[in-house]
C-alpha cells in the first residue's frame, strides 16, 4: 500500500488551560480518497483538523503530509499542500476585500497580474461569489462569508482539501453545488460534517471521533447504519431520512 | 513622553491636575449629546485604538522618547468632547495598569497629550472644512493636517510646563528647537495614520466618523412589490 | 470574547495585597505617591524608607521581584533623560569620575531616577495585584464618572477583542503562506490593519448589541 | 383575528456602507406560532431579525412586538420579550466563564442567589452543557458555543424566540433534542434556517425572504413541494429526503 497522504498516528494533545482534546488517534488517509469526519459537539474535530497543517504542535505522537513530518522547518510547504477551510469563516477573512482576500494566498506563491485575476475569478465563479469581488469580506452574510473561505483555499488548488463543517450555514443549493465541485476535483478531502446525509453522499468512507479518540473507521454506509454505535456517540439519522432507501444521484 | 512622578514640581503638576479635571468635567456634560447606546462601544474602541497607536514609539532628541498621540484622531471619530473622555481614559489605564506615567503626574499627561491635541486637531479640522469645498473625500486629509498639527503644539507646550515646574535650567531654547523639530517629524506619522485610518473607515462605515457626518447625505431606499421582487 | 482575562501585567495570586478591594489600593498608591513627590529631592534617608515599605509590599504579595523588574522598561527615556541632564543642564559645574558635569543637574537627575522609580515600582505592584474588572468596580466606588467607567470598561475588553482578531488574522495569514520576515512585508500589515478596525469594531459592537438584548444597562451585575 | 405579536410592515433597510439588503418587507406572526425563515444565502434573512429587538432601525416602514412599536423608549421592554439567537455565537457570549454568560441576562432583570443558579443550572440543563459552568465560554468547541449560546437566550424565558440557524454546527443529536426544547415551549417561535426537513418536522409555517422581499408565505409542507419556488430561490431538498414519503415523528 502506498504512504498515505494524511498520517497520524498516536496524536495527543492538550490546550493551554490544561483541557485535554486528543487522546491518542490513528488516522490514515490516501491519496484521492474522500474521508467524513464524524462526531458529537467537544469531540475533537476542529483540534485534530488544526494539527494537520501545524496551527496546533502534537503533545503527543506525530502527524505527517506526504511523508513530511509537519514541524517548523516543513511548515510552508506544508501549507502549501493541505488546505483547510476552518469550522468559522471569520477566521479566515482578513482583508478590506474578496478580491484580496482571495488573492492574498496565490500572491505569497508568486502570482500575479492577469494570472491571479483570473485564478481569483475562477475560485470565486465556483463558489458563486464573483459579483462580490469588491466588496468588504466583513460585510457579507454569513453563508456568504462561507463561500468566500472556500474559495480562498481552492484558489490555492492544495493537494489536500480539509474542511470543518463546510455546508453550515449554506443554502440547499450552495451545499449541493459544493459537493459537485468536491467531487470534481482530483484531490484528497478530509472533511468534517454533522450532515450525515451529506457525509452518505460525498464520501465513500467515514471516521467517527468521539471524546478525543477514533471510535470507528469505515464505509460510511456501514456506519450509518450501524445503530449501536450511532446512538452510542450522538449519531442520529435526521428526520425522513433513511441510508437504506436513499439512491445516490445519478 | 508620559511625564512620570516628580517630574514636574507639586504647584506645575497641581495646577494642571485642576485644568484636566475641570475640562474633564465640561466635557462630560458635552458628550451627552456625542454618546449614545451605539457609540459608547466606538468610544471604547477609540480608546483602545489610541492605547495601540501610543506603543508606537520614537526615540527623541534629548534622552526622552516621542509617540504618536492620537488626539486627532479621537476628535475627528468620536467627536472632540467624547475625544477627551477616550484621551483621559487611556492615560488612566495606562498610568494604573501598565506603570506608564506617573499617578501624580496624571493630570499633566492628560493636558499636555490629552487635551492640548483633541483641542488643535479638531479646530484645525473644522477650520478647513469650513474654508474648504464640502466634500467627504476631503475629511481624511483634513483629519491627517490637524493631526500633524497638533503634536508640535503639544510639545511646545511640553517646554512652557518644564519652563514653570522642571527641576532644573536646562537651555530652553535648546529643548524647544529640539522637542519641536523632532515632533514635527513624529506628527508627519501621526498625519498619515490618521488619514489613512480615517480614509479606511470612511470607505466602509462612514456613519462612525463624526467629523464626516454634516457632510453625508441621505441615501434614499427602494421599496421593491413582491412581484418584481421575485423575479430577482 | 472573555471580558478582561488576566491583561499582561496581572501576576495571578492570592495574597492579602491581591485581595485588598481595589479603592483602597489606588488611594494608598495616590497618598504615597504625593508624599514621595512632596519630599525634598535631598533627603535621601526618607527616601530608603520609602523604598524599604515598598519591597515590604511586594513581598507581602508575593509577586516575584523579577516579574516586577521585567516590566520597568516603561521608565526607560526618563531613565535617558535623567542621565543626560548633568551633562545638557546649565549652571555651577563639578566633577564626577573625572567628569565635569552640572551641580544642578546631578542633583536633578538623581532625584528624577529616585522619585521616577518609586513611582513606576508602586504603580506596578497596583497594575500586578489588581485585575481590570476590580480596578473597574475600584473606580466605580471611587464615585468616578459612570460615563468613565463604561468607556474604560469597553477599552479593557476592545483590547482582548483586538488581540483576538489579530491572533485569528495572523493564523488565517500564516495558513495561506504568509509570514512577515522584513518591511517588504509592511503594506500587507498595514492594509490589514484597516480591517482590524473595522472588524474589532464591528465585533464590539455586535457583542455590545447582545449584552444590551439581555438588559444590560451600562453597569455589570454583581 | 389578534393582533400578530410580531408585525413587520413595508420594512427596507440599507447597510452604513450603502448596501440595500431589506425592500418592503411584510411578516405577521401570531402568539404561539413556529414560523421558519428560508432562503438564500444574502437574502436579508439576518438584516430581517436584527430588527425585531431593535438593533437596526428601520430605513423605511415599521416593525412592532406585541403592539409596541420597535423604538428607543420600548426598547427595554421590548429585549426582555424577546430573545434572539445569533448566527454566530462569538457574538453572543463575552464573560469569562459559561456561568457568568448565562446568568448575564437574568442578573440584570435582579434575580440574584440561589435562584439565579437554579435558573442557570436549568437552562445549560436543557442543552446539555451543565458540566461546562466553570469553563470559559471562547475555550469550547463551535458547537458547543453554540448550545451555550441557546440557553443564554432559554435561560431569559422571553416570549418571543427568534433563532437564526441554531442547528448549524450542532452533533445531530443536539440538533432533535433543541427541537424537542423548542416543541416543549409554550412560546412563539421564528426560526432561520437552512435545514428544509428541520423546518418541515418543526415549523408548521413557512416564510421565504429572496433578495430582500417575502416571495412566498403558506405551510411549510406547500413551500417545499413547489418546485418552481424552491428552484427559484436556490431551495433544494437534500440527497434522499422526500416530503410527500417522510412521516412526522411521533
Ligand atoms: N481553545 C481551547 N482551549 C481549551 N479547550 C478547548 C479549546 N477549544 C476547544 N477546547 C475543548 O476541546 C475539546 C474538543 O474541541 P473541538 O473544538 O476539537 O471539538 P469539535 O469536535 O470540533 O466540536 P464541534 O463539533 O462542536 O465543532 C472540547 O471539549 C472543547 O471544550
Ligand atoms: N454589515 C454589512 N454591511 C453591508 N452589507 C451587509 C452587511 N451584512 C450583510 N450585508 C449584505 O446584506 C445582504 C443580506 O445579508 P443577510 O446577512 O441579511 O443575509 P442572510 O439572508 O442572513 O444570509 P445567510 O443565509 O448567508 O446568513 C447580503 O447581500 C449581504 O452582503
Ligand atoms: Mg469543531
Ligand atoms: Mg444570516
Amino acid at each position: 500500500m502506498s504512504t498515505p497522504v494524511l498520517d497520524v498516528r498516536g496524536l495527543a494533545y492538550a490546550y493551554p488551560d490544561g483541557h485535554q482534546a486528543l487522546f491518542g488517534v490513528d488516522l490514515h488517509v490516501h491519496q484521492g480518497e474522500r474521508v467524513a469526519l464524524l462526531g458529537p459537539n467537544g469531540a475533537g474535530k476542529t483540534t485534530l483538523v488544526l494539527h494537520l497543517n501545524g496551527i496546533h504542535t502534537a503533545g503527543a505522537g506525530s502527524v505527517s503530509v506526504s511523508g513530511l513530518p509537519v514541524e517548523k522547518a516543513n511548515l510552508t510547504e506544508i501549507r502549501r499542500r493541505v488546505g483547510i477551510v476552518f469550522q468559522d469563516p471569520d477566521d479566515q477573512l482578513f482583508m478590506g476585500t474578496v478580491r484580496a482576500d482571495v488573492g492574498f494566498g496565490p500572491a505569497n506563491l508568486g502570482i500575479k497580474g492577469a494570472e491571479l485575476d483570473r485564478r481569483v475569478m475562477r475560485a470565486l465563479e465556483q463558489v458563486g461569489m464573483a459579483e462580490y469581488v469588491d466588496r468588504p469580506p466583513h460585510h457579507l452574510s454569513f453563508g456568504q462569508r462561507r463561500r468566500v473561505a472556500v474559495a480562498t483555499v481552492l484558489v490555492m488548488e492544495p493537494e489536500i482539501l480539509v474542511l470543518d463543517e463546510p455546508s453550515s450555514n449554506l443554502d440547499p443549493a450552495s451545499r449541493r453545488e459544493l459537493a459537485d465541485i468536491l467531487r470534481s476535483l482530483d484531490v484528497t478531502v478530509l472533511m468534517v460534517t454533522h450532515d450525515l446525509p451529506y457525509a452518505l453522499e460525498l464520501c465513500p468512507r467515514s471516521v467517527v471521533l468521539s471524546g478525543g479518540t477514533v471510535v470507528a473507521d469505515g464505509s460510511t454506509y456501514d456506519v450509518l447504519t450501524d445503530d449501536a454505535l450511532m446512538t452510542a456517540h450522538r449519531l442520529e439519522l435526521p428526520f425522513g431520512f433513511d441510508p437504506r432507501t436513499a439512491t445516490p444521484r445519478p | 513622553m508620559h511625564v512620570p512622578d516628580g517630574f514636574l514640581d507639586a504647584p506645575t503638576s497641581a495646577a494642571t491636575g485642576a485644568v484636566a479635571v475641570v475640562t474633564i468635567g465640561v466635557a462630560l456634560v458635552k458628550a451627552r449629546t456625542e454618546l449614545d447606546d451605539k457609540t459608547a462601544p466606538m468610544a471604547g474602541l477609540v480608546a483602545a485604538f489610541v492605547f495601540a497607536v501610543q506603543m508606537l514609539n520614537f526615540p527623541v532628541g534629548v534622552g526622552t522618547s516621542g509617540h504618536l498621540m492620537g488626539g486627532a484622531l479621537a476628535a475627528v471619530l468620536v467627536g472632540p468632547w467624547t475625544a477627551i473622555l477616550c484621551l483621559s481614559v487611556v492615560f488612566m489605564v495606562q498610568c494604573l495598569l501598565f506603570a506608564d506615567g506617573g499617578i501624580t503626574a496624571l493630570g499633566t499627561n492628560i493636558t499636555l497629550m490629552g487635551l492640548t491635541t483633541v483641542a488643535v486637531g479638531w479646530l484645525v479640522f473644522k477650520g478647513l472644512q469650513m474654508v474648504l469645498p464640502k466634500r467627504i473625500s476631503l475629511v481624511p486629509a483634513q483629519a491627517g493636517i490637524g493631526a500633524l498639527v497638533s503634536v508640535p503644539v503639544a510639545a511646545l507646550l511640553f517646554v512652557g510646563l518644564y519652563a514653570v515646574g522642571g527641576a532644573t535650567g536646562i537651555d530652553l531654547g535648546n529643548l524647544a528647537t529640539a522637542m519641536v523639530g523632532v515632533h514635527v517629524l513624529i506628527g508627519i506619522g501621526e498625519g498619515v495614520i490618521t488619514f489613512l485610518a480615517i480614509g479606511a473607515i470612511l470607505a466602509v462605515r462612514p456613519d462612525l466618523v463624526y467629523g464626516a457626518r454634516p457632510i453625508l447625505e441621505r441615501r434614499e431606499l427602494e421599496i421593491r412589490t413582491p412581484t418584481s421582487g421575485a423575479a430577482a | 470574547m472573555g471580558a478582561g482575562h488576566g491583561h499582561k501585567l496581572h501576576f495571578h495570586g492570592h495574597s492579602p495585597i491581591h485581595r485588598v478591594p481595589a479603592h483602597l489600593k489606588l488611594l494608598t498608591l495616590l497618598a504615597f505617591m504625593i508624599v514621595v513627590v512632596a519630599t525634598p529631592r535631598d533627603w535621601y534617608p526618607a527616601f530608603a524608607v520609602y523604598l524599604a515599605v515598598l519591597v515590604g509590599v511586594i513581598a507581602v504579595s508575593r509577586v516575584p521581584p523579577t516579574y516586577l523588574l521585567k516590566r520597568t522598561v516603561v521608565e526607560v527615556p526618563f531613565v535617558l533623560f535623567a542621565v543626560l541632564l548633568p551633562f545638557v543642564a546649565t549652571g555651577p559645574q563639578t566633577e564626577v569620575l573625572g567628569v565635569s558635569v552640572s551641580q544642578h543637574g546631578l542633583e536633578a537627575g538623581i532625584a528624577l531616577l529616585i522619585k521616577g522609580t518609586l513611582g513606576v515600582l508602586a504603580s506596578l505592584t497596583l497594575a500586578a495585584t489588581t485585575e481590570p474588572n476590580e480596578l473597574l468596580l475600584g473606580l466605580e466606588r471611587l464615585h468616578l464618572p459612570q460615563q468613565l467607567v463604561q468607556i474604560m470598561s469597553f477599552m479593557v475588553r476592545y483590547l482582548d477583542v483586538v488581540t483576538g482578531e489579530m491572533q485569528r488574522m495572523r493564523i488565517a495569514r500564516e495558513s495561506r503562506g504568509f509570514t512577515a520576515r522584513n518591511p517588504r512585508h509592511w503594506p500587507v500589515l498595514a492594509r490589514s490593519a484597516g480591517a482590524l478596525f473595522i472588524r474589532s469594531y464591528e465585533r464590539g459592537e455586535r457583542v455590545h448589541l447582545a449584552m444590551l438584548s439581555r438588559g444590560y444597562t451600562g453597569k455589570m451585575p454583581r
